[in-house]
């Protein structure tokens, strides 16, 4: 019985959904407030996405006529399951997670279902903006695939080396040989993998200088502009934990070597590591250019940062 | 009744031979005796098959049967023999299961057509050629059995010659089918020429000493003939011609059956007959043709405007998966091989049926065209959502699990040998599996979501008798994909272990004495390390999140009960904002006869369309994946370019790819 | 000697290929599949000739140790595939006549309406 | 007390849709001056937004001309309750320089309630600013009202 509401706790509050959202809710509201201050000016509050959650729930959910009800409601609770699926599924530094042999893979694939899971909703509303909005989003997720799946074989085959198989799929293993023999980020050869997944997670989140799908001047909210009220709320906070999810695989992938083993201290590190990615990887892009061309994302992601996540997955293989 | 067992394989074929044959007997008369008949024999064959399960894959026997009793005289085969392991019930299965729906959905869904006799009668050939080519021992029979499959499919394709462009599939199909069959012939002829034997068992035992040249040559020329059957990677033009154009049951049977049998073909060739999997050579080969059919097909289905040719391409470019994964060589690779073939069948069988369905209701499969099907046929959209998120390999169906095997040994193969060709092969398939799923968005987008058409402003829900098979195939898709761990074990590990262990298959024909004498190589049942993909904890995690999210969602709903959309056409005042009720002075008045108002339905659940009216402005189709398309359209040209239609050309590649693979088999094996 | 055969039934299969893959009128490309099954059939008579050998033909007592007969498998097997090849001419030739209906030409290259 | 926060929140994260019925520009520049970072209405939490479902104030400028008024009609119809009206500049509320053009149609009061209306022509951003501070603050009592 201990066990099982251990499972319940671990489930709802700390690496579990509580602990998602108030993370995911967190590095929006300093995301936006870091983009401000380096713009110079005030920004928003640091809860500002938590009361942008909450106005997007107090208002009234509109159903066009030519949405299909069931995936127009569903679609949100969909994505919302899936990513919190996906999040359970990473290692908080070092420990208490659901991870079994394949999971990398099952990671992958989740954050692909999420993003069908955004196509299906837009798709289901049925107005030619959410038309145009799923198939940029869907040219958004052919670009950024390429050199996540390189970046995980890269790190897969660094700490497989040893294993009998000399490439590990299971999120464990890669934190446990990181503990041992001190986390990815410090081997040479892994530097252009980093760096490409910092290029990566913008994307894949739909951050300012790759939203393609959400771009509000070109077209009025891409996949999101049939939605009002409580979906639409969802959809944003699934936007949010989707920026701690990848950070938290930005920092299991490459930083797994610096648990302490104190679980308070690990959370902490956690929290700060995830925010200084956020920094990294958002913030300055954020603020630094303006928004891509449609297939200037496509021609970016396949030439430039795949050539860095090969660069690194050769390196590994050779100094295997 | 164990000895009576050993007869089901023949009896299986014999059913569907003689329901061909009855048919066009008795079943002129009407159209009840004729679909019983037909009924009766695919249940039949079925129920035999299911049968063979239990002394086949429990109990781990190798049935043997000697058509006309004509057991070997002094160790040498002379009668034709039919041979039922693992692996070939394994197909068996299949087809069967495959045979059984098509047959059941054709029954509606034909119903429109005329000369049904002729259609059935084709049909049961076709099933009966089909499941006498898994299961037979004999190479001669097996090329019998091709030509009768080639035929009988040839003439269903073009079974709607009124359709447009049925009889040049048709054409080009047997022609170049023709092609594949001829070579398979001179493999076969050049093999008796060496060993003076066509049963497969004793051309095993026999081949394990003594390969030279000849042998080579013979290995080149079946290998391509069997590559035509499964559409490899020159051939794949045909495919995608003959699907576009056969009805919706017959592209089923060709995408899921038919290419199933190039696929045993090469399987038995590659593991059984030459046992030369382990040769670097021919892993390179079989891999190299699988991973280039799999990368041009599913650019080729990409930017399609058939929907039935789009998934034409995507079951060629899925059997290339198969077939990369049986080149590697490994037990994990032919396990996820064998896997992925089974999930094929039975995703693409549900695909196709949706597009019949499709098809069958707005007469029309053009993707610029349709749009908005979602609301008229509720029940077929989501089952395309199951077939394409299981094609696509989304988490809980069952394309993932089998597609994640694909990866895994593809990658250990690459980091076991340290060989980057491997790498290479597992990187194109993650990338064509994101492709698939770009594809099937563009299908859902433009067939099924999107503003409705006015043209098809009356379709309405396919009859029941259609979406039974459906549901069967859905099902089957949902419990294959939840349960990967146990199918592994019941289904593929017996299989593999078929393929692989020759001597029982040698010893179940010719006796133990005569597999012990040629020194037949007893290979050790594979120790698969079988990821568990779904541990039962996963499974309550994703229940306690679905609660936690959709009590979530119930809390914080706005506080009046969400309104749904008002009674058409009444105004209902929501508060005092409606623009409905304002004051109307003479000057609007005239203006709004000029602006003739033509919609009275409330503006607030029309969507959103910057304030214009929102007339019909379907974005589905060519116009979707802009950025994609625009950074490889020198690639697309050329393709399109490449794909000239004409019967010649298709000739001309598979002629050159004959002739290279001869110059590589000469050269290196 | 029996190199002869051999080497005609593969200039035989060459040539059907050849005739297949340039000649666009669908009646040549219909007597070139011909000519391959034609190249096969006498690849798979030739194989099983004997040096000497008569042909298998014996009533019941004729059969003794001494006689030496040329091997009659493949005979049979060159039966069905002659009739196998008659066929699948068959086949074509029918498809030709609807498709010169219903597109009133024959040649190949103006037969082409699916493609890309 | 979780509806309470809601309301509250109205008025924390106000989303603003701008369209324009006929307006010269001027006001629409000065509008998005606002979120510049000499003004930065962003503190307040205004945050432009690209749909009118997702709008809580929506702000009119321009006079209300023949072409744009059936568009302004159904694009107010299409925001989700609780929302207000801004009217921005003078045009909206008397059709400034243009009123009894034949194709001026009118105040915007005949369409819709204004709650909020900025006056000037092109008001200087902190009018601006505080009129929609003001329009925030109506979304917190439209929502308790409608809630009773």
């Amino acid at each position: 019985m201990t066990n099982v509401l251990l499972y319940a706790v671990h489930l709802f509050l700390f690496p579990g959904l509580l602990f998602i959202v108030v993370m995911g809710l967190l590095l929006a509201g300093i995301d936006r407030k870091l983009v401000a201050r380096m713009q110079n000016r005030v920004g928003a509050s640091i809860l500002q996405p938590w009361y942008d959650f909450l106005k997007c729930c107090g208002k009234e959910t509109i159903i066009p006529r030519h949405a299909r009800k069931g995936l127009f409601l569903g679609a949100p609770v969909a994505c919302f399951v899936i990513l919190i699926s996906a999040a359970l599924f990473i290692p908080v530094f070092g420990g208490l997670s659901m991870s079994f042999e394949g999971d990398v893979v099952v990671i992958l694939y989740l954050l692909t279902a999420a993003g069908v899971a955004i196509i299906v909703g837009s798709a289901a509303s049925g107005s030619p903006f959410a038309g145009v909005g799923l198939s940029r989003e869907m040219v958004a997720m052919i670009s950024y695939e390429l050199p996540f799946v390189l970046v995980l074989l890269a790190v897969g085959a660094l700490c497989g080396q040893d294993s009998a198989y000399g490439v590990t799929f299971s999120m464990d293993e890669i934190v446990r040989w990181q503990t041992e023999n001190g986390s990815s980020l410090l081997h040479p050869a892994m530097i252009p993998a980093a760096i490409a997944m910092l290029f990566v997670i913008p994307c894949e989140i739909g951050m300012h200088p790759f939203d393609i799908a959400e771009a509000e001047t070109e077209i009025s909210e891409g996949t999101l502009t049939e939605y009002s009220g409580a979906p639409l709320g969802v959809f944003k906070l699934c936007h949010c934990v989707k920026m701690y999810v990848m950070t938290a695989l930005f920092c299991a992938l490459f930083l797994g070597g610096l648990s302490t083993g104190i679980l308070l201290v690990d959370a902490l590190l956690e929290v700060v590591f995830c925010i200084i990615v956020t920094f990294l990887c958002m913030t300055v892009p954020h603020a630094i250019c303006a928004r891509f061309k449609v297939e200037q994302v496509f021609k970016f992601y396949w030439t430039f940062v795949s050539a860095l996540a090969l660069i690194s997955l050769l390196l590994v293989w050779i100094m295997r | 009744m164990s000895e009576f067992i050993s007869n089901f394989p023949i009896l299986a074929i014999m059913s569907l031979f003689l329901g061909a044959f009855i048919t066009s007997l008795l079943g002129r008369k009407n159209a009840v005796v004729r679909n019983v008949i037909v009924f009766i024999s695919m249940a039949l064959a079925l129920i035999m098959m299911l049968a063979l399960i239990k002394p086949v894959f429990i109990e781990g026997k190798v049935i043997g049967y000697w058509l006309g009793n004509w057991a070997p005289v002094a160790d040498w085969a002379i009668g034709i023999g039919l041979e039922v392991d693992a692996l070939s019930l394994f197909f068996g299965l299949i087809i069967t299961v495959a045979v059984f729906v098509s047959g059941t959905y054709s029954f509606t869904y034909m119903s429109h057509d005329d000369s049904l006799v002729n259609y059935y009668t084709l049909f049961l050939m076709l099933s009966g050629s089909v499941l006498g080519l898994v299961l037979s021992g004999d190479l001669f029979n097996m090329f019998v059995m091709i030509e009768i499959m080639t035929f009988t499919a040839v003439a269903l394709t073009a079974f709607r010659n009124t359709y447009e462009g049925a009889l040049e599939g048709a054409l080009k199909y047997l022609v170049v089918g023709a092609l594949g069959s001829s070579s398979v012939l001179i493999g076969t002829a050049l093999i008796y020429s060496q060993l003076h034997t066509l049963n497969l068992a004793q051309i095993t035992a026999l081949l394990t000493n003594d390969q030279n040249i000849v042998t080579g040559i013979a290995f080149a020329f079946l290998f391509i003939g069997f590559g035509t059957k499964a559409f490899l990677f020159p051939f794949h033009p045909l495919a995608a011609d003959a699907h576009a154009v056969a009805p919706a049951s017959i592209s089923l049977m060709i995408s899921g059956v038919l290419t199933k049998c190039g696929v045993y073909g090469i399987i038995r060739l590659v593991y059984c007959l030459y046992q030369n999997i382990d040769r670097p050579f021919v892993q390179y080969l079989v891999t190299a043709f699988g991973a280039v059919s799999m990368f041009i097909c599913v650019t080729m289905a990409f930017n399609q405007h058939n929907f039935k040719r789009l998934l034409a391409f995507h079951s060629i470019s899925q059997v290339g998966y198969v077939i990369t994964a049986v080149g590697l060589g490994t037990s994990l690779g032919l396990a996820s091989g064998l896997y992925h073939a089974m999930n094929h069948t039975i995703f693409k069988g549900l695909l196709f049926l949706t597009a019949g369905a499709v098809q069958h209701m707005t007469g029309s499969l053009d993707l610029d065209e349709l749009g908005g099907l979602s609301k008229k046929m509720p029940r077929t959209c989501i089952l395309f959502l199951i077939g394409a998120a299981s094609i696509s390999g989304l988490p809980p169906f069952n394309g993932f699990g089998s597609k994640w095997m694909i990866y895994q040994a593809a990658f250990e193969k690459s980091s076991q040998t340290g060989n980057v060709f491997f790498l290479v092969v597992c990187v194109t398939a993650l990338i064509t599996s994101v492709l698939t799923l770009a594809s099937f968005v563009k299908v859902a987008q433009s067939v099924f979501f999107g503003q409705l058409n006015p043209k098809f402003e009356n379709t309405k829900e396919v009859p029941l008798a259609m979406r039974i098979p459906m549901w069967i195939l859905a099902i089957l898709c949902i419990v294959t994909g939840i349960f990967p761990g146990s199918v592994a074990n019941k289904l593929l590990m017996p299989a593999v272990n078929a393929a692989t262990n020759t001597r029982a298959y040698v010893s179940a024909m010719m006796g133990e004495a005569y597999a012990a004498a040629h020194q037949v190589v007893h290979a050790g049942a594979a120790d698969v390390q079988l990821i568990g993909v779904y541990s039962p904890m996963s499974w309550m995690l994703l229940l306690l999140s679905i609660t936690s999210a959709v009590c979530l969602v119930a809390v914080l709903g706005s506080p009046e009960k969400k309104k749904l959309e008002p009674v058409v056409g009444a105004n209902v005042p929501n508060g005092p904002m409606t623009p409905g009720s304002i004051p109307v002075t003479s000057q609007s008045r005239e203006a709004d006869e000029r602006e003739l108002i033509t919609d009275d339905l409330d503006p607030k659940y029309e969507s959103f369309f910057s304030g214009e009216h929102a007339e019909y402005s379907q974005v589905g189709g060519s116009d979707l994946f802009w950025g994609f398309k625009k950074n490889w359209r020198h690639y697309f040209s050329f393709m399109h370019e490449w794909h000239s239609g004409i019967l010649n050309d298709y000739a001309l590649y598979g002629a050159c790819s004959l002739a290279l693979t001869l110059l590589l088999c000469v050269l290196f094996l | 000697m029996i190199i002869m055969n051999y080497i005609a039934s593969f200039i035989l299969v060459g040539l059907g290929i050849f005739c297949i893959a340039t000649k666009r009128n669908l009646l040549k490309i219909c007597i070139g599949s011909g000519l391959i099954d034609y190249g096969c059939n006498l690849l798979i008579v030739s194989v099983g000739f004997h040096d000497g050998g008569t042909a298998p033909i014996f009533a019941i007592r004729e059969l003794t140790r001494a006689s030496f007969f040329v091997d009659p498998v493949p005979q049979a097997l060159t039966l069905t595939s002659i009739v196998i090849g008659a066929c699948s001419t068959a086949m074509t030739l029918s498809l030709i006549i609807m498709i010169k209906k219903q597109y009133g030409t024959l040649k190949a290259d103006k037969i082409r309406r699916l493609k890309g | 007390m979780l509806q309470n926060m809601i309301d509250s929140s109205m008025k924390k994260s106000p989303w603003i849709f701008h369209i324009n019925a006929g307006s010269c520009n001027g006001c629409d520049i000065e509008l998005v001056s606002v979120l510049t970072p000499r003004y930065d209405a962003e503190r307040y939490g205004f945050k432009l937004c690209g749909s009118p479902r997702q709008a809580d104030i929506v702000v009119v400028s321009g006079p209300v001309t023949m072409q744009s008024r059936e568009r302004l009609r159904r694009t107010l119809a299409q925001v989700p309750e609780p929302f207000c009206v801004v009217s921005l500049g003078s045009c909206p509320r008397s059709g400034n320089v243009f009123k009894g053009s034949y194709a001026i149609d009118g105040p915007l009061e005949k369409y819709v309630h204004v709650d909020v209306s900025v006056a000037g022509c092109t008001p200087k951003p902190e009018a601006i600013i505080a009129g929609l501070a003001q329009a925030a603050q109506l979304l917190e009592e439209k929502r308790k009202e409608a809630r009773k």
